[in-house]
């Protein structure tokens, strides 16, 4: 895109985007340590200080929604949960919404219990995750292996549950797949307080640690006026004030019955980001033991027939990232005509190179971090890319290797 | 945004309302868009673009702007020729519409004029064959730009 | 230069002793902050995985060694050896068998910090060598940082020499026999401390070779020989520095008489100033995984408006102290 | 180390000793022995007994991972009938239980090992289910 810029040429664009050139246009990927999967930004330096950032992404693009296209609807569910390695759960609860809303049927009370469950573990999960990662990336790399020593807790039980720690293949049609195992409502209140005690010792930790507080505060800050003009969601949002959260406003599975208190910080940079996603580990906590105290009995499932009405539904979940949106039109066949999947990374992406802006270079992978990207969310619309993009992601290992195999098999 | 204003707005406009469960749907004509987007970002209670969806109809290709309006979703519903799928871009007034908009401008070919992404490639490789209808396109055969594009 | 005197700087208080020493420290550091994080650590080689770091040398002695482009060709060949051999020379002057260390001479503090300065500039040096985008950026940081903590460390330096009235590394140990200076002095030892970590590039002030944010810092476009020689080295002038630590501020070799025996005493003194190594060695690397990482301008903050006045305020003292 | 640059600094400091005394969590896999939840979902298997060929799992797994293959010849009062047995080709499996669910002859199971790893590729195909008991 700044190609064709000339040296110091200065081009007002819409939506904020200045065009600025100054001699070192430093790349920052698409391959890069800090990076766990391939995006790229062209970062406009002067010195050691961004002006400009271009985002290019599609490197980790497996075409997923043309790929939708060509599959039954219960195919689908594995496709879709592979989308995104941490909020798999939040992708397949998603589309299984989506569908569930065209069909007459209504889902059993303690299905939509156990969704809650699951999805709020998957929660704490991914902020756990993604505090690690942050204090792994300010150089603290003691408190990214106590955290995700801690994550394994929370792994574990997601694993005695659902039979598989990340693509949990949990929800269906109708439900979940498996009832809950027996004895693990104790289990999950115990674990619970061990993660909320580990939670408090982390807040005030991170919140007084010099050397990380001087990494955070006041650093890549967004006011509520970019904010409201760029609408990022999730926690990128309501660290500028704005509480908006998709299981309050527009309420699915069991959250009109067990609603979350929605948590905001106000001002706008990572230390609030941090704080934030604390408390919400600490609500995803007392919400994980409510439903399992509330947990009423009856069937875990309904059985749905294999075709889905004509019709075209929308439906958005509240991911670990923010809001995530499907949109499912049906032709009544036995495959989706048309899915259309926005994620929450593709939302961010905007507020968070504006959040790069007039930051150092030390900081882009702390603020790059702080937005929580996950790009293999984003890209999964494009034409068979696989055997030309030169994709490196460790989390996206697994993924990448089926979509190349899904694609080698499927085409020759 | 009540439902009033809302049918104040299609008839203003020259299109049809249609309400659904959890959404109203507005059909109108592509360069009244613009306009329409404007007036429902105008609204004081929060608006949000979830996004922009792109279809194709076969001759057309449909675009949905989706809202989210805190109780419902509000759509406004086009569809340009696929002759030539030009239209209005609405980045200027809403800024979130840029990647989706660019998106679309990749997978499905329309162009909106004023995007800053226009002619650039957000998502498509660079070696992606020109000639090749775009991707989600019901005539983009993956199994001949493959070949185009001398994959393995 | 007797051949007992060669025998004692090649093998026993030496070179050979020294790296020996290097890789132990290099696993301790790796085993304890392992620990100190709920993992395990090297394990598979050698019992409790102590040979790991000797593995890693040679594995990484044994790669192919690529030299990028449009490299200085000669600075790369030549620029490790030199990298190594300063603090290699730099141990000869430190007393370990007793008060009496290999090579002496009466100014040799002096030479001490021309050896560190020497090392950043071979550090300096090869990085701009290897001619990488992300190197040229770390070796601006590795050069700002080290002109920040240039002068408390010499300050810090500087303030045992003036107690004990001597520039010699001898003279400053034999003279801590009645009282060590860090008990004196214990200022000055802290900013020694860290500004030795930030020599040593250590967190928090691991700055140049933030991999986090320019991939391997000064070091990214090393491989092979020159990377397994280059990590030795910084892990030699970790030894050094402690080591260095030892004779300002802990009495070097100096502790309780016990066999009057010329060798018996040596054997002594030298387990003393081991055991006195260790524990400035564990201090440095629980300070290394208690701390994050801080950014270049807060570091060089931190060192001209905090560290730089309280090392002068530390002089001031020790002058005062030193001549009533 | 005194505390003398910052009042805060080294907070994580009383934490870490008390890590340093704990066991460590790594689990010491493959000398020690891996711990499996019971639901873990790991390399599907098949009973040749139970399966009677219907080929429901073909249609349904979404890896496209099973072959109806050929085994043999059945009379059915006059008529000759194929019968056809699954394979699977296991090296795209994603063990997702999707076939084990929709088998309603209990045939297939997904069993609890992990250790996948092979030399040569083609013995990830699972023929086992061809063998039909004659």
């Amino acid at each position: 895109m700044s190609e064709d810029l000339q040296h110091g040429q200065r081009k007002e664009l819409s939506a904020g985007l200045i065009q600025y050139s100054v001699e070192s246009a430093m790349p920052f990927g698409p391959i890069h340590p800090s990076l766990k999967e391939p995006e790229y930004f062209k970062l406009i330096l002067e010195g050691e200080r961004i002006v400009q950032v271009i985002p290019r992404i599609g490197y980790v693009h497996r075409g997923i929604e043309r790929a939708a296209q060509e599959r039954t609807w219960v195919k689908n569910i594995y496709l879709f949960e592979r989308i995104c390695g941490i909020c798999s759960f939040a992708h397949s609860l998603g589309y299984t919404h989506a569908v569930e809303a065209l069909t007459p049927f209504e889902v059993p009370k303690r299905a939509k219990y156990i969704r809650v469950i699951v999805a709020e573990l998957e929660r704490i999960h991914s902020h756990l995750l993604w505090l690690g990662l942050l204090g792994h990336w300010a150089g603290f790399d003691t408190l990214f292996m106590w955290i995700w020593k801690d994550r394994e807790h929370i792994l574990d039980l997601e694993e005695a549950i659902t039979g598989n720690r990340v693509h949990k293949s949990y929800s269906t049609f109708g439900g979940v797949r498996m009832d809950l195992p027996d004895g693990i409502a104790a289990k999950l209140k115990t674990e619970m307080k061990y993660i909320e005690k580990r939670v408090d010792y982390y807040e005030n930790l991170v919140g007084a640690e010099e050397t990380l507080t001087v990494r955070t505060k006041g650093v890549g800050r967004i006011s509520q006026e970019t904010a409201r003009r760029l609408s990022p969601v999730g926690p990128l949002l309501r660290c500028t004030g704005i509480a908006r959260d998709v299981r309050v406003e527009d309420p699915y599975a069991a959250y009109d019955e067990i609603a979350p208190r929605v948590q905001t910080s106000n001002d706008g940079d990572i230390a609030s980001l941090l704080t934030l996603r604390l408390n919400e580990i600490r609500e995803s906590c007392w919400m994980v033991s409510e439903a399992a105290e509330r947990l009423p009995t009856g069937p875990y499932k309904v059985s749905i027939p294999r075709a889905v009405p004509r019709g075209e539904s929308m439906f958005h979940v509240e991911a670990p990232r923010g809001e995530l949106f499907y949109f499912v039109k049906s032709g009544g066949g036995s495959a989706p005509e048309r899915v259309k999947i926005r994620t929450s990374t593709m939302a961010n992406l905007l507020t968070a190179t504006e959040m790069l802006k007039g930051c150092t270079l030390a900081d882009v992978p702390v603020v790059l971090t702080g937005m929580d990207p996950c790009f293999g969310c984003m890209d999964r619309i494009s034409v068979l890319d696989v055997g030309q993009s030169k994709e490196w992601s460790v989390r996206g290992e697994e993924l990448r290797t089926y979509g190349i195999e899904y694609y080698r098999k499927r085409l020759s | 945004m009540s439902s009033e204003d809302l049918a104040k707005l299609a008839a203003s406009l020259g299109g049809s309302l249609a309400t659904r469960p959890k959404s109203v749907e507005l059909t109108i004509t592509p360069d009244k868009v613009l306009d329409a987007c404007k007036s429902i970002a105008s609204i004081p209670g929060l608006y949000h673009l979830t996004t922009i969806t792109g279809l194709d109809l076969g001759e057309e290709i449909g675009l949905l702007y989706q809202f989210w309006q805190g109780r419902g979703f509000v759509v406004v519903r086009t569809a340009v020729p696929k002759a030539n799928p030009k239209i209005q871009s609405i980045s200027g007034t809403l800024a979130s519409a840029t990647l989706y908009e660019a998106e679309i401008q990749d997978l499905l070919g329309v162009s909106f004029d004023g995007n800053p992404y226009l002619g650039k490639k957000l998502l498509l490789p660079d070696n992606y064959p020109a000639e090749a209808p775009p991707p989600l396109r019901k005539e983009a055969d993956p199994e001949k730009i493959r070949k185009m594009m001398e994959l393995e | 230069m007797n051949p007992l005197q060669v025998v004692q700087l090649l093998l026993f208080p030496g070179l050979t002793f020294f790296v020996w020493l290097a890789f132990v420290f290099e696993w301790l550091e790796r085993k304890t902050s392992a620990r100190m994080q709920g993992r395990l650590g090297p394990v598979v080689t050698g019992p409790f995985g102590i040979l790991q770091p000797v593995a890693d040398f040679f594995k990484l002695a044994s790669k192919e060694e690529i030299i990028p482009a449009q490299s200085d060709k000669f600075v790369l060949r030549w620029g490790p050896a030199l990298y190594f051999a300063a603090p290699a020379i730099g141990i000869a002057f430190l007393p370990i068998l007793g008060f009496q260390s290999i090579l002496f001479d009466p100014l040799d503090l002096l030479f001490m910090l021309f050896i560190l300065a020497f090392s950043t500039l071979m550090a300096a040096m090869l990085g701009y060598a290897s001619a990488g985008r992300y190197s040229t950026i770390a070796v601006g940081r590795l050069v700002v940082q080290y002109t920040s903590y240039e002068v408390p460390l010499i300050l810090s330096m500087v303030t045992p020499a003036v107690l004990a009235r001597s520039l010699s590394i001898q003279g400053i140990a034999a003279a801590q026999g009645s009282m060590w200076y860090i008990v004196i002095v214990p200022v000055a030892f802290a900013v020694f401390i860290i500004a030795s970590l930030a020599e040593l590039e250590k967190p928090p002030f691991d700055i140049p070779s933030a991999k986090t944010e320019i991939v391997g810092g000064w070091m990214t476009e090393f491989s092979g020989n020159t990377l397994a020689y280059v990590k030795l080295t910084k892990s030699l002038s970790y030894v050094f520095l402690s080591a260095l630590a030892v004779s300002l501020f802990l009495g070097g070799p100096g502790g309780p008489v016990i066999s009057a025996d010329q060798n018996l005493q040596a054997l002594f003194y030298t387990v003393y100033f081991m055991v006195k190594l260790f524990a400035v060695g564990f201090l440095i690397f629980v300070i290394r995984t208690a701390l994050a990482r801080v950014r270049i301008d807060q570091a060089t903050r931190l060192f001209w408006t905090f560290i730089t006045p309280l090392s002068l305020a530390q002089l001031a003292v020790a002058i005062f102290v030193g001549f009533r | 180390m005194k505390e003398v640059s910052r009042r805060r600094v080294g907070k994580a400091l009383g934490e870490m000793f008390r890590t340093a005394l704990e066991k460590p969590v790594t689990e010491e896999y493959p000398f020690g022995d891996k711990v499996v939840t019971e639901r873990f979902r790991g390399r599907l298997d098949i009973d040749p007994v139970k399966c009677t060929g219907c080929s429901i799992c073909e249609i349904v797994c979404p890896a496209e991972v099973i072959t109806m293959v050929p085994v043999g010849k059945k009379l059915i009062g006059t008529r000759e009938v194929e019968i056809k047995r699954p394979s699977f080709e296991l090296f795209t499996c994603i063990s997702c239980g999707q076939c084990v669910d929709d088998c309603k002859f209990g045939a297939l199971t997904l069993t609890h090992t992990f250790e996948l790893a092979v030399f040569k590729k083609e013995s990830t195909l699972m023929k086992k289910g061809l063998n039909i008991g004659k």
